[in-house]
């Protein structure tokens, strides 16, 4: 059981770095602000869900994998209304090239 | 596991950084909002990785703590980026 | 070489490319979201030192709240890299040559530890059952340096004092300048409606959790701080003007109520700011709580500045 | 090299560049987060030492930690202190910089 949980965690937790890394070539390559802000907060808040998930069974109580779904809520929430508020802004200011 | 996991934590410091330089490289300040943003998700991953990899489990209240602030002190950003602009223009 | 120690060279060389960006950054908007930056990275070194509690005091005050600090006066002296005085390159050079000096000294300092580290962990770990306390900082803060911790409350409370004495005549008692700039903003009235509400109870739990845990009064009330700011932001809360009575109220009752267990201490258990036998904990619960109050109103108004405004009766 | 002495030499480095920041740039809001560097430079070397001192069961000595913890909280009102000195001057003086009005390079630092 205990081996189908670390393959597990292994999976999750690569393809959760895989998408940071998928995150940032975005943020190297996308042409303007937007879709470079797209990149960041879309791709980087699946990265976290697939490594808070990949983490789960290595969690020695409960509370504590309780707490690690409650702390990718809370990031995603913000993620969400903070990249709209960066998106406001990036209208008003005119996005540059 | 745990030097898998610090691996993996060493993987998305790599690409925080990388994608930081990606953000700083741009001259426009609204561009730099950005960072704090990459720094709340990428940051409380990697605090997340450490946090099992060396099991302290106190370390996951830093990442609430991270993610908390990273969304506060972006607001606080946007609020000023936006607000300046807007009193500039005489609205 | 293992895998932990890439981890922190990898660390090392981001916190100080951007901490050397923070300085060499043109416009000082950047160099404060570069601060911000640096805040959070830094709190990652503190728990890759295994002080968990100073990460925690990191993350929020040099990430959070600094940064609001700071932005705050970068928006109203928007004069920067106009007609900026650069100075010249020979200064520039002494004042690096200098600058690698003390680091080469430093270093020097770092590289050469002493043969016997002294350390008061063994005496703190052999003295802290007594108090109750199940986290060592906690009980360095509020046990065996309580002084320390109850006069720092007084110097916050000086420099709020030295922020608000800078108000104009006009605008003494009246409201601090953290204006709403813009019109309303439903994203961020919904976030300000939203986020709240967890913050808060994460900072309770911070302050019921320091006793045992990392955590503690700094960390719950920092947390509050910032909660109440982004309520008044977005513009759902006006700020208080600073002579409200409950506004000042607030502000000394942790000092007082700490000064007052000290001052009993002198009776009860004949030292100042010493705890009766068996009544520490709940009297330290009952500090932390009050004091966590007093640090959310604190570096609240101390993040405010100085009121702009006169009262509007 | 172990990880306490690596942000030991972190915490020497980041002085450093607090220090140059402090010296070069005349804006005053500038200096004030260079100084916010360097001391957090100080800082990181606190927490060196307290980890060195890592004993009895614990990852590091906790007063030094202790005292790092009110040193970041003291910092912070100095900050907001130096900040609305700072405002309170430019609103007087209609000025953002504190080097004397000529432009010679050595005043810059010399009159901060």
């Amino acid at each position: 059981m205990s081996l189908v949980m670390d393959i597990w965690t292994i999976c999750a937790v690569s393809a959760g770095a895989l998408f940071f890394l998928a995150g940032t070539v975005g943020l190297l390559r996308f042409p303007d602000t937007l879709t470079r802000l797209h990149a960041l907060t879309k791709v980087d808040n699946l990265g976290l869900g697939l490594i808070t998930l990949g983490l789960l069974p290595q969690t020695s109580s409960l509370l504590l994998a309780v707490k690690l779904v409650i702390v990718w809520l809370l990031v995603q929430l913000s993620g969400a209304v903070v990249t709209q508020l960066v998106a406001g802004a990036i209208r008003q200011h005119g996005a540059d090239g | 596991m745990s030097s898998l996991l610090f691996a993996a934590s060493v993987f998305v410091l790599l690409t925080v950084a990388l994608g930081l330089f990606a953000i700083l490289r741009r001259s426009a300040d609204v561009d730099r909002l950005m960072a704090v943003q990459l720094l709340g998700t990428g940051g409380v991953a990697i605090l997340l990785l450490l946090a099992v990899a060396s099991e302290m489990p106190p370390v996951v209240d830093v990442a609430v703590m991270l993610a908390l602030f990273a969304a506060f002190a972006a607001v606080a950003f946007v609020r000023n980026a936006s607000g300046v602009s807007r009193e500039a223009r005489g609205e | 070489m293992s895998i932990a120690s890439v981890f922190d060279i990898a660390l090392v060389a981001l916190i100080l490319a951007i901490g050397a960006s923070t300085i060499l950054v043109r416009t000082a908007f950047a160099a404060v979201v570069m601060f911000a930056v640096y805040g959070l990275l830094l709190s990652i070194a503190w728990v890759r030192l295994h002080a968990v509690d100073v990460a925690l005091t990191e993350a929020a005050i040099g990430g959070g709240m600094t940064g609001l600090l700071l932005l705050g006066a970068v928006a109203r002296s928007r004069s920067d890299d106009v007609d900026r005085v650069r100075v010249g390159y020979p200064v520039r050079l002494a004042a690096g040559g200098l600058c690698a000096l003390v680091v080469a000294g430093l270093a020097i300092v770092v590289l050469h530890p002493p043969a016997a580290v002294p350390t008061l962990a063994p005496v703190v770990m052999e003295n802290l059952p007594p108090s109750g306390l199940g986290n060592p900082v906690a009980g360095v803060l509020f046990v065996f340096r309580a002084l320390d911790t109850l006069l720092e409350k007084v110097v916050v409370l000086l420099a709020l004092l030295g922020v608000w004495s800078l108000a104009p005549d006009r605008a003494w008692g009246g409201t601090p300048g953290l204006q709403v700039y813009a019109k309303p903003d439903p994203p961020l009235i919904f976030l300000a409606q939203l986020l709240p509400p967890v913050g808060i109870v994460f900072g309770i739990y911070m302050c019921w959790v320091g006793a045992k845990d990392p955590g503690g009064a700094f960390q719950g009330g920092t947390v509050l701080a910032a909660m109440w700011l982004l309520v008044i932001v977005a513009g759902l809360q006006k700020a208080p003007a600073i002579s409200r009575l409950w506004l000042r109220g607030l502000l000394i009752a942790g000092p007082m109520l700490f000064l007052a267990i000290g001052l009993a201490g002198w009776v009860f258990a004949d030292a100042f700011l010493a705890y009766p036998e068996g009544y520490a904990k709940p009297l330290i619960v009952a500090v932390e709580a009050t004091l966590t109050l007093s640090i959310a109103v604190a570096l609240a108004m101390l993040a405010a500045g100085p009121p702009e405004r006169a009262q509007q009766q | 090299m172990n990880a306490a002495t690596l942000f030991g030499l972190c915490g020497a480095a980041l002085v450093g560049i607090g220090l140059y920041g402090l010296i070069t740039n005349p804006e005053p809001l500038r200096k004030i987060l260079a100084f916010n560097l360097l001391g957090s430079g100080v800082f990181l070397l606190f927490g060196m030492i307290a980890r060195r001192a890592a004993a009895a069961g614990l990852g590091g000595d906790p007063v030094p930690q202790a005292m790092v913890i009110t040193a970041i909280v003291v910092a912070f009102a100095a900050t907001a202190m130096a900040i609305a000195l700072v405002q309170r001057l430019a609103d007087e003086t209609g000025r953002a910089s504190i080097s004397s009005d000529s432009s010679d390079a050595v005043d810059g630092e010399g009159k901060s």
